[in-house]
């Protein structure tokens, strides 16, 4: 739930200029670039942003889940637990995941292994990190499988993914990610391949989990209703790099990086008014071969300066606990800072 | 009936049934259907867009195709123009084929990854017209321009474009015969929020400039509403609800319109908090096995008896709006408010 | 449009096939490998003339056989060498090279048509089995008999049985020719077959098949304009695969004692026939040996880099 | 996936019924009548009782009804005579090998044991070389051990075997004196000794048939595994915090097991079929010698039992791997 | 040897015979393999040793005219066994057994394979238990033939006694196992596989075998059979290794065992087909009707002796096992017909002699034509690293003179396996020519060359049965041979001999090539090896002893 100014909480994951290079035949992805962000015990942080941006591997260079080579995380911290997990041995950080950070992916009906039965998937990290006998671990599985919604947890514990549908299993996911009772859960895109009525289904799953379980969450999605619906803080990502941050309520009120504005604008709803013409954000995204010198969105803005061609904006403060990289001020109408 | 007075019916649909069999047992007997499409009518006017919508599985794809008549149609009649598609004879079928065309979801699947753009828009007019290849040449190079590609790259391989501009090809494609009317299967699903306006733009400019038909088929309630001028909602190879687009999306009749409408996410996080939601348990049933009586009365909150045991017949409850509901037939003169105050 | 614009988008698909080809090292080296192999056996005997079957007059072949490869001579100043025999000769006087390039010429041949025959039988089936449901179940029942026939004894009764026709309807060794190529591509289809049916009923699935059925296309050209084309990688690679199979099972034919007559020198029947001299003479086994184990490794790792040029996610990339 | 297999049992009648024709049709085109392919030193009484027997002179179909009882009655209730001291089968006649003038059914079991002793082990042991080396070549794909292994099973791939049993047989049985060159058929396994030596015996068929074995089984486990590390639940896997070996002999091993699985079953007739090259090049005198020496002694009866039987087993071998597919399979229990 | 002690105590002996054994009942198959595997089991009453001499073997002395055992007029032969030899089993060994042999083998219903052993033989009687008397029907001066050599040995009547006529194919276990008087008796025979012997102990010899038990493995091919006894020493002992000359050198390198040659009657020829083998005549005509196209004319077949090289093809192929005959019967040395030479190579005399006969090259194709009809010929053989070195050299010898010859060579125990149904065998003879080696038994050829008879000449009538491969027939051939049939006295008898062999070798029945030695090999360890070329190899298994220990 958003609420008023927040009490001045250490994070429990804390990202510093991180940067990912993908090494590929046709040179070097720059797919992450410099990204900083945090997030707070019991927070919700959303990610949003279009399709290649950089969501994903961001989330993924966190806990090490990139497959080296290609990737090659060139850089920056990522702090959790006094850890800098980007440095630690590979003993903590295994532990770290599934044990301290719970990893939700977008394709539920891949990210299950086919072969063996939910209730074996779900008990092997609480075998493999709290320790737990056969039947503790069995105990605990039921107990999480009807913590997500799932009726009659005992007997489905025998059945096999194919045997659920994509909804189940998304919820199973989620309880494979909960089972350890993580500080961080990490949710990338979990309903997008989910109908709506589904989706309303697990957002309002997570609402209570949340409540119930007080853990920091970081939500990646691209739909920007369910970032209004669900999200404390928002982050949008664009071209590899984080271009605004700001609490929710903020963020759709107050856009401050022209994509932000563009992403709301083109956005059809079910309700309110109807446009005539949809607005359009022309062009393509940007190809991320090196690290970009110039505004990697200036090829789509309306708002283009000569300094855009230049330099690459830093994030700046644009209000309370709100920044944005665009020299454009929306405030003043003209350069910020200037 | 103020629509049906100006326009033309253009495609009509009756009683449609697209059952697909299931074998099994011993022998591989047919031993049962999934009954993806079950008895569905509408019409399609001349220069409108009928908008399909419903969960994955419910059938949309289904209807699409079946009126295309890509696939054999169990029962029912498909008329388009006044001619039947679903029972014409081969030779015929291939010359209605120029009238009626389609989009596909996934620009990626659709285009032959082992043919040139140019190529791709020119098989249709090789198929059906007789053009020397400058002709060719130049209808290609026309097309590619409508839809805004740049016609130098007619010689490329769909791999080298982006999701949107492989959309763009597709519907070149579609053009390039002229037809009247073109079924869009989720033509923008796969596609980035950002691009799908784009497209979406496209085809309204298309639809303007060519007086296109479109049946436009998406799970997107939000850009059906922005497409569409009338809506229809489909459930479990049934259609519940037809409506204009407004009369839809401000007072749906049926418990799984509002449903669906609720469950839509709001990008305005202070009218999300607002809004009250309806939350559907469980999951669509099986299309092999639908349940008795109404379909969807698995999942209905406002679910009565009687909707476990009788079919509700589809009919069109004000002018111009058409439902298929117990509740409706109960209580006729408020089932149009009541959701309202659901909204 | 302008002839500017012809000549920067004129990218013909093979081209980046090639492009993607050569960046897989191990299938150039294997393309070049082949190539030189190919060019040796059937470009060589018309550089080096030598017969592989004249045996010279009886005073110089005394003198004659038995000779070592030059490169002995390296090592063995009393081995008895000669440039007019660079890699020796046999026992008869013959000469090694021109009996290894001979040999290579019916080894390839028979690999390559082979190879082809069963492709095409496997094309044939897969296609029509996958793409028209009503021939799908006999044409599948018909491919799981000839995987289940036990194929060596069949292949050898049949060389028992064909034989003597064969050589009457096209002379001895070509009728040998026939009936061992003939053979191989007869029962080593079925897994293309199998593959290319799978192959074909996902890409009827295709959203682009779907496409090119709305427009109208009849069966004939949505076969070969959209499906063919689609299934080539397996082909190839299954064809790749096919020449090296189809060399090895010549050798074990001729092993066997069904393949080609004695004096027509195969690969296989080089080595075999060596074998027994094989600690006196190693070169003679070893370079038939070296040259089926390259060409089939060449082709083996030319199959790979073909499969993943022709593979557009990986040469998209 | 009870009515699966029983199905599949039943469509496997008319599926060997109809090979055992072509078998049969096949060796019946063979020149001349089958009958002068009899010795002529058979008496003609003798004859005259096996062309009874075969229903010679009478229409083909009476022909091959007359052998499919030879061959599924008289020679299984041979066999129940021989288990139990019955006597059912008495005063009918067998399938009688033209060449050693003695049942085709007693040779072949006489041939059995030692086909398995040598292909048998030496597929079991190609399977178990063959499979981590597929494994680690796929985790490490391009890896020098990748590539070496890629080498060296296209090697073997490519080296026919009359080659490679020599080399072996001249490095370590003539240069090094290891191993014997000749397999001896006689020798009774009852003791440690014995053992030792059979094992000893065994080594170089062995070793030969294990590497042709052995690149084909790793390059399918290879590829198995390859498709299947880039799966997502692979990432799921590791998200969950599981060691690499955990993922990758538990994931990823049991998904990538399915097809090789299938590839193995099916290969498992090819066991009982001999390995004819292997089998000359080392004197083993197996199945597949059997074989040979029957085609070229046109050995009618035995060829067309042999080639019978392996029908049999490919056909049954084939029913396993489907049955095995959906076992392995929670996606593909067929019903 | 001196080598002296109980019976079986050196233990195992093994022998590797690259053609495997497929019955132990030699009358039932003609394959050397199965006649000497059974030697070291059945013995006949008498056979020869290593010199060609008769030596009795189950009886007391060989019969000659001179000691009475053979009538004045050349028709009775009287044997008299030695008094206490018993079977295996046990039972006394009895004239009866003999004369049920006889009976055995000449049962018109039997199929015999060595009938012609007892041909002219009319009655076998036995007055006592010891004595057997042989009655010929015409006067027999070479009465040797039943009951002697390796081909013609002693079965048991109790045995057999069901196995006679149409029911000796039947009997398997009988064949499979027949019980002796011969050093060893069979444990377990697997066809085309191994046997397994032990001793047998009862034989009539004290101390003898030296061997407990006999491995006898059968299969593979020259080379790994000599491999196994010279170079890794496996084996104790190889049979017949014909190997190019380089070879055996290289494994006696080995160290292992030792080879041995002998001279005996064994030639390398070249059997001209004299009936036509075309395919098209189907499979009871074919190689039955006369004549062949054109290997009936004295100028081919002279042309194509005249073409071949023997030293090269002794040099190449035997070295020192070989030397080079112009004769059908090179040995022993009375029979050696000198008329002829072919030492020289003549391939221009050959052409010019083809020239003349009119047999040109009418379309310029480099082949010779017979009335419009090429000369070429299919030339087959049994798969054998030599042999096919010959058949590359003469074909390239033979298209020199403008005959072209098609190479064919089949597996070993297809070729000389004897069966009937193969069409492969070189009794068959579905070729033009085809190259292998014989020889015969004892010292006296007549009945070698009786192999030119021209009732000899297998056909379908015959069961494919009969010596006479390349169907010679001759009207003078056969009454020289009724003559010789008819003469005592050994030079009047070499005389004809050599007559008969000139006759059949100038008149086209064959071109003999190599005078072969015949090359086995025994293991160093191996005591008592005698190589005998004129009866079983394995004659005297039961002298042979490990050396040493
Ligand atoms: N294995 C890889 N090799 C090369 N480039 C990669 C690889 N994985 C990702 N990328 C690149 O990294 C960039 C960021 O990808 P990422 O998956 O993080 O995007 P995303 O924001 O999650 O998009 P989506 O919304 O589609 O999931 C993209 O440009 C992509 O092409
Ligand atoms: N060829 C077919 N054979 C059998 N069943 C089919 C076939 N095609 C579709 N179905 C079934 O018919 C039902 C409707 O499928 P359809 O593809 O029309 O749904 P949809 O509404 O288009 O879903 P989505 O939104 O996922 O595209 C599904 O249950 C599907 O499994
Ligand atoms: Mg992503
Ligand atoms: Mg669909
Ligand atoms: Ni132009």
């Amino acid at each position: 739930m958003p609420d008023g100014p927040a009490p001045v909480q250490e994070p429990v994951l804390d990202v510093q200029g991180l940067q990912t290079v993908f090494k590929t035949r046709g040179g070097e992805v720059h797919a992450v670039n410099d990204v900083t962000f945090h997030v707070k015990p019991g927070e919700l942080l959303g990610v949003v942003g279009e399709s290649g941006s950089g969501k994903s591997v961001t989330m993924m260079s966190l806990i090490g889940l990139l497959p080296s080579p290609p990737a090659d995380v060139r850089g920056g911290t990522v702090m959790f637990e006094g850890n800098d997990l980007l440095k630690t041995d590979t003993e903590t950080l295994r532990k770290v995941r599934g044990g301290r950070i719970g990893f939700v992916f977008q394709d539920p009906m891949t990210s299950l292994n086919p072969v063996f039965n939910v209730g074996f998937q779900i008990m092997e990290p609480l075998r493999k990190h709290m320790g737990m006998s056969k039947s503790a671990a069995r105990a605990r599985a039921i107990e999480l499988l009807e913590l997500v919604g799932i009726p009659d947890a005992a007997r489905r514990l025998k059945d096999y993914p194919h045997q659920f549908s994509g909804g189940m299993r998304q919820r199973v996911m989620i309880a494979i990610a909960l089972a350890c009772d993580p500080k961080v859960l990490i949710a990338d895109e979990p309903t997008t391949a989910l109908d709506v009525t589904i989706q309303a289904q697990i957002l309002e799953l997570v609402k209570d989990l949340r409540e119930k379980l007080g853990m920091a969450i970081i939500w990646i999605t691209h739909d920007l209703g369910v970032i209004a619906g669900i999200a404390d803080r928002v982050m949008v990502m664009y071209g590899g790099q984080v271009v605004e941050q700001a609490p929710v309520r903020e963020l759709f009120g107050n856009p401050q990086h022209p994509y932000t504005r563009a992403l709301l604008e083109t956005i059809p709803t079910v309700r309110g008014a109807r446009p005539d013409k949809l607005n359009v954000i022309q062009g393509q995204p940007p190809i991320l071969g090196a690290v970009p010198t110039a505004c990697p969105f200036r090829d789509r803005c309306a708002f283009r300066f000569d300094r855009c061609d230049r330099e690459n904006p830093k994030r700046l403060p644009a209000g309370p606990d709100h920044d944005a990289a665009c020299f454009y001020d929306f405030q003043t109408g003209g350069p910020r800072g200037a | 009936m103020a629509l049906d007075e100006q326009k033309q019916p253009l495609v009509r649909v009756e009683n449609l049934k697209m059952h697909f069999p299931i074998f099994g047992g011993l022998m591989r007997r047919r031993v049962g259907e999934v009954k993806a499409v079950d008895g569905i009518s509408f019409d399609v006017f001349e220069g409108e867009t009928l908008g399909l919508v419903g969960e994955s599985g419910c059938g949309k794809s289904t209807v699409g195709r079946s009126v295309l008549r890509l696939y054999e149609v169990t029962d029912g009649t498909v008329t388009i123009g006044g001619r039947d598609i679903a029972h014409a004879p081969p030779e015929e079928l291939r010359q209605m084929r120029t009238q009626m065309q389609m989009i596909f979801q996934d620009p990626q699947a659709s285009l032959n990854p082992r043919m040139t753009v140019g190529d791709i828009i020119a098989e249709p007019l090789l198929e059906h017209r007789k053009m020397s290849s400058r002709e060719l040449d130049d209808a290609v190079g026309g097309l590619m321009d409508r839809v805004g590609l740049n016609r130098n790259f007619a010689k490329r391989y769909p791999h080298e474009f982006s999701g949107g501009q492989r959309q763009r090809i597709g519907i070149a494609r579609a053009l390039a015969l002229s037809p009247k009317f073109i079924v869009c299967d989720e033509p923008i699903a796969a596609l980035d929020v950002s691009i799908q306006a784009q497209v979406v733009n496209l085809l309204e400019e298309l639809q303007e400039t060519m007086g296109l038909t479109y049946l436009f088929i998406s799970h997107d309630l939000s850009m059906v509403r922005h497409i569409a001028d009338r809506v229809a909602v489909m459930y479990l190879g049934r259609i519940v609800e037809i409506a204009p687009r407004d009369d839809l999306y401000d007072r749906p009749l049926h418990p799984y319109t509002q449903a669906l409408l609720s469950a839509v996410p709001e990008p305005d996080p202070s009218r999300e908090s607002t809004t009250e939601r309806v939350i559907l348990t469980g999951d669509v049933p099986s299309p092999s096995n639908p349940p008795q009586g109404c379909n969807f009365c698995t999942r209905c909150p406002q679910v009565i008896d009687i909707c476990r045991q009788i079919e509700p017949e589809f009919q069109e409850v004000t002018p111009g709006r058409f439902a298929a509901c117990h509740l409706l037939d109960q209580k006729p003169e408020s089932a149009a408010k009541a959701p309202s105050e659901a909204t | 449009m302008t002839d500017v614009t012809h000549a920067e988008s004129a990218r013909n698909q093979w081209w980046d096939v090639w492009d993607q080809f050569k960046t897989h090292t191990g299938a150039m080296v294997g393309l070049v490998v082949f190539v030189f192999i190919v060019l040796g056996v059937y470009i060589g005997p018309l550089i080096w003339t030598a017969s592989p079957t004249d045996i010279p007059p009886v005073v110089e072949m005394i003198k004659t056989r038995d000779a070592r490869p030059i490169y002995t001579a390296l090592w063995d100043s009393g081995a008895r060498v000669s440039w007019a025999n660079p890699l020796g000769t046999d026992n008869l006087a013959r000469d090694n090279l021109a009996r290894l390039m001979y040999g290579g010429r019916v080894s390839i041949a028979v690999g390559l048509t082979a190879m082809i025959l069963s492709i095409l039988i496997g094309t044939l089936v897969g296609v029509l089995a996958g793409y028209f449901k009503k021939l799908d179940r006999p044409l599948m029942i018909a491919t799981d008999l000839f995987l289940a026939l036990p194929l060596l004894p069949l292949i050898l009764v049949a060389s028992l049985l064909f034989r003597e026709p064969l050589s009457a309807a096209f002379g001895v060794e070509g009728g040998i020719f026939v009936l061992i190529v003939v053979l191989i591509g007869v029962t080593s289809w079925m897994q293309t077959a199998r593959i290319v049916r799978g192959d074909v009923l996902g890409l009827k699935e295709r959203e682009f098949v779907l496409a090119a059925r709305s427009i109208g296309t009849p069966n004939r050209r949505m076969v070969t304009r959209h499906i063919l084309p689609n299934v080539l990688s397996p082909i190839m690679v299954s064809a790749t695969l096919g020449i090296a199979t189809a060399i090895i099972t010549e050798s074990a034919l001729s092993f066997l004692g069904f393949g080609f007559p004695p004096d027509f020198p195969t690969w296989g029947r080089l080595l075999n026939d060596s074998v027994d001299r094989m600690v006196s003479y190693p070169e003679r086994v070893v370079w038939p040996g070296t040259l089926i184990s390259l060409t089939v490794l060449a082709v083996n790792y030319m199959g790979d880099g073909l499969r993943d040029a022709l593979d557009p996610r990986i040469r998209g990339r | 996936m009870f009515t699966f297999t029983i199905r599949r049992l039943i469509l496997a009648v008319p599926t060997l019924l109809f090979i055992s024709l072509v078998i049969f049709m096949l060796l019946q085109l063979a020149p001349g009548d089958p009958m002068a392919q009899v010795p002529l030193t058979v008496p003609p009484a003798v004859k005259e009782q096996m062309r009874q027997a075969l229903g010679l002179g009478e229409p083909i179909h009476v022909q091959y009804l007359k052998w499919l009882r030879q061959f599924f009655w008289i020679e299984p209730l041979n066999l129940m005579d021989i288990w139990f001291g019955t006597t059912f089968a008495e005063g009918e006649l067998r399938v009688i090998s033209w060449q050693t003038r003695s049942p085709v059914m007693d040779i072949v079991a006489q041939r059995i044991p030692q086909t398995l002793w040598v292909v048998g082990v030496a597929y079991l042991v190609g399977i178990l070389i063959a499979l981590p080396i597929g494994i680690i070549s796929a985790y490490k794909q391009y890896s020098w051990f990748d590539n070496a292994g890629t080498l060296v099973t296209m090697i073997g791939f490519s080296v026919p075997p009359f080659f490679s049993g020599v080399l072996v047989i001249v490095i370590f049985s003539v240069g090094l004196g290891w191993f014997p060159s000749i397999y001896d058929t006689t020798l009774v396994v009852d003791d440690w000794a014995s053992l030792k030596k059979q094992i000893n015996q065994m080594f170089l068929p062995v070793m030969v048939l294990a590497l042709q074995i052995t690149s084909q089984i790793s390059r399918f486990m290879r590829a198995s595994m390859l498709d299947n590390l880039n799966q997502d639940y692979v990432r799921t896997a590791r998200a969950k915090g599981i060691r690499e070996r955990g993922v990758v002999l538990v994931h990823v091993l049991r998904n990538s097991m399915i097809p090789v699985v299938t590839v193995i079953a099916l290969g498992i007739p090819s066991i009982f079929g001999g390995a004819i090259i292997t089998e000359q090049v080392f004197k083993v005198n197996g199945i597949g010698q059997l074989l040979i020496t029957a085609i070229q002694a046109n050995d009618l009866p035995m060829v067309q039992t042999l080639t019978f039987i392996f029908a049999v087993l490919i056909v049954l071998f084939n029913l396993i791997a489907d049955v095995l597919y959906g076992v392995l399979d929670p996606r593909i229990r067929y019903d | 040897d001196g080598h002296e002690g109980e019976r079986g105590r050196d233990g195992n002996v093994s022998i590797i015979y690259w053609q495997a054994p497929s019955i132990l009942n030699p009358f039932l198959s003609g394959g050397t393999k199965d006649v000497e595997s059974a030697s070291m089991i059945i013995e006949p009453l008498a056979r020869y040793n290593e010199k060609g001499e008769l030596v009795p073997w189950l009886v007391e002395e060989i019969p000659t005219v001179d000691n009475g055992g053979v009538s004045e007029d050349l028709t009775q032969i009287t044997w008299k066994i030695t008094p206490g030899i018993k079977w295996s089993d046990g039972t006394d060994f009895t004239s009866a057994d003999v004369k049920f042999t006889a009976e055995y083998c000449m049962d018109p219903e039997g199929g015999c394979g060595q009938v012609t052993k007892f041909e002219g033989v009319t009655n076998v009687e036995t007055p006592d238990a010891t004595t057997v008397v042989v009655t010929f029907d015409k006067p027999t001066p070479n009465p040797y033939g039943p009951f002697v050599g390796g081909e013609s040995p002693i079965i048991q009547a109790a045995q057999f006694a069901d196995c006679t006529g149409a029911r000796a194919p039947e009997c398997t276990e009988e064949n499979f196992n027949p019980i002796g008087t011969g050093p060893f008796k069979v444990v377990e025979f697997k066809p085309n596989d191994v046997i397994t012997m032990e001793a047998n102990e009862n034989f009539r010899h004290e101390g003898k075998p030296a061997f407990a038990s006999v491995t006898f493995k059968g299969g593979g091919d020259a080379t790994a059979a000599g491999r196994a006894v010279m170079e890794t020493g496996e084996f104790d002992y190889a049979w017949n290794l014909q190997l190019a000359p380089d070879v055996i050198a290289q494994m006696e390198q080995g160290g292992k065992g030792t080879p041995v040659a002998g001279f005996g009657p064994l030639v390398e020829r070249i059997m001209l087909n004299q009936t036509n083998p075309d395919p098209a005549l189907g499979p009871d005509e074919r190689s039955v009707i006369r004549p062949h196209p054109f290997l009936g004319e004295p100028a081919v077949y002279k042309a194509m002796s005249m073409a071949i090289d023997r030293p090269l093809l002794v040099e190449v192929g035997y070295g020192q096992a070989g030397k080079v005959t112009c004769n059908w019967v090179p040995a022993p040395e009375a029979f050696n017909s000198t008329s002829m030479t072919c030492d020289t190579q003549d391939i221009a005399g050959a052409n010019a002699l083809l020239d003349e006969a009119g047999f040109t090259d009418t379309d310029g194709d480099g082949i010779r034509e017979v009335n419009g009809v090429p000369m070429k010929i299919l030339y087959q053989t049994s798969t054998n690293a030599v042999r096919q070195d010959f058949q590359a050299l003469i074909k390239q010898w033979w298209s020199e003179i403008g005959i072209e010859a098609e190479l064919r060579n089949l597996s070993a125990s297809v070729f000389f396996g004897g069966d009937p149904g193969s069409p492969d065998t070189f009794q068959k003879f579905y070729a033009d020519v085809e190259m292998y080696a014989n020889t015969f038994n004892g010292t006296d050829p007549q009945s070698y060359l009786a192999n030119g008879l021209c009732d000899k000449a297998p056909s379908p009538a015959s069961q494919w049965q009969g010596e006479n491969i390349s169907r010679f027939c001759m009207e003078e051939y056969d009454a020289l041979h009724a003559e010789l049939t008819q003469t005592a006295g050994l030079e009047a008898r070499a005389e004809i001999g050599k007559k008969l062999n000139d006759m059949y070798v100038q008149n086209g029945g064959m071109i003999p090539l190599v005078h072969r030695g015949r090359l086995s090999a025994h293991a160093n360890s191996l005591g008592g090896v005698i190589l005998n070329v004129w009866d079983s190899e394995l004659w005297n298994v039961a002298d042979w002893y490990r050396i040493g220990e």
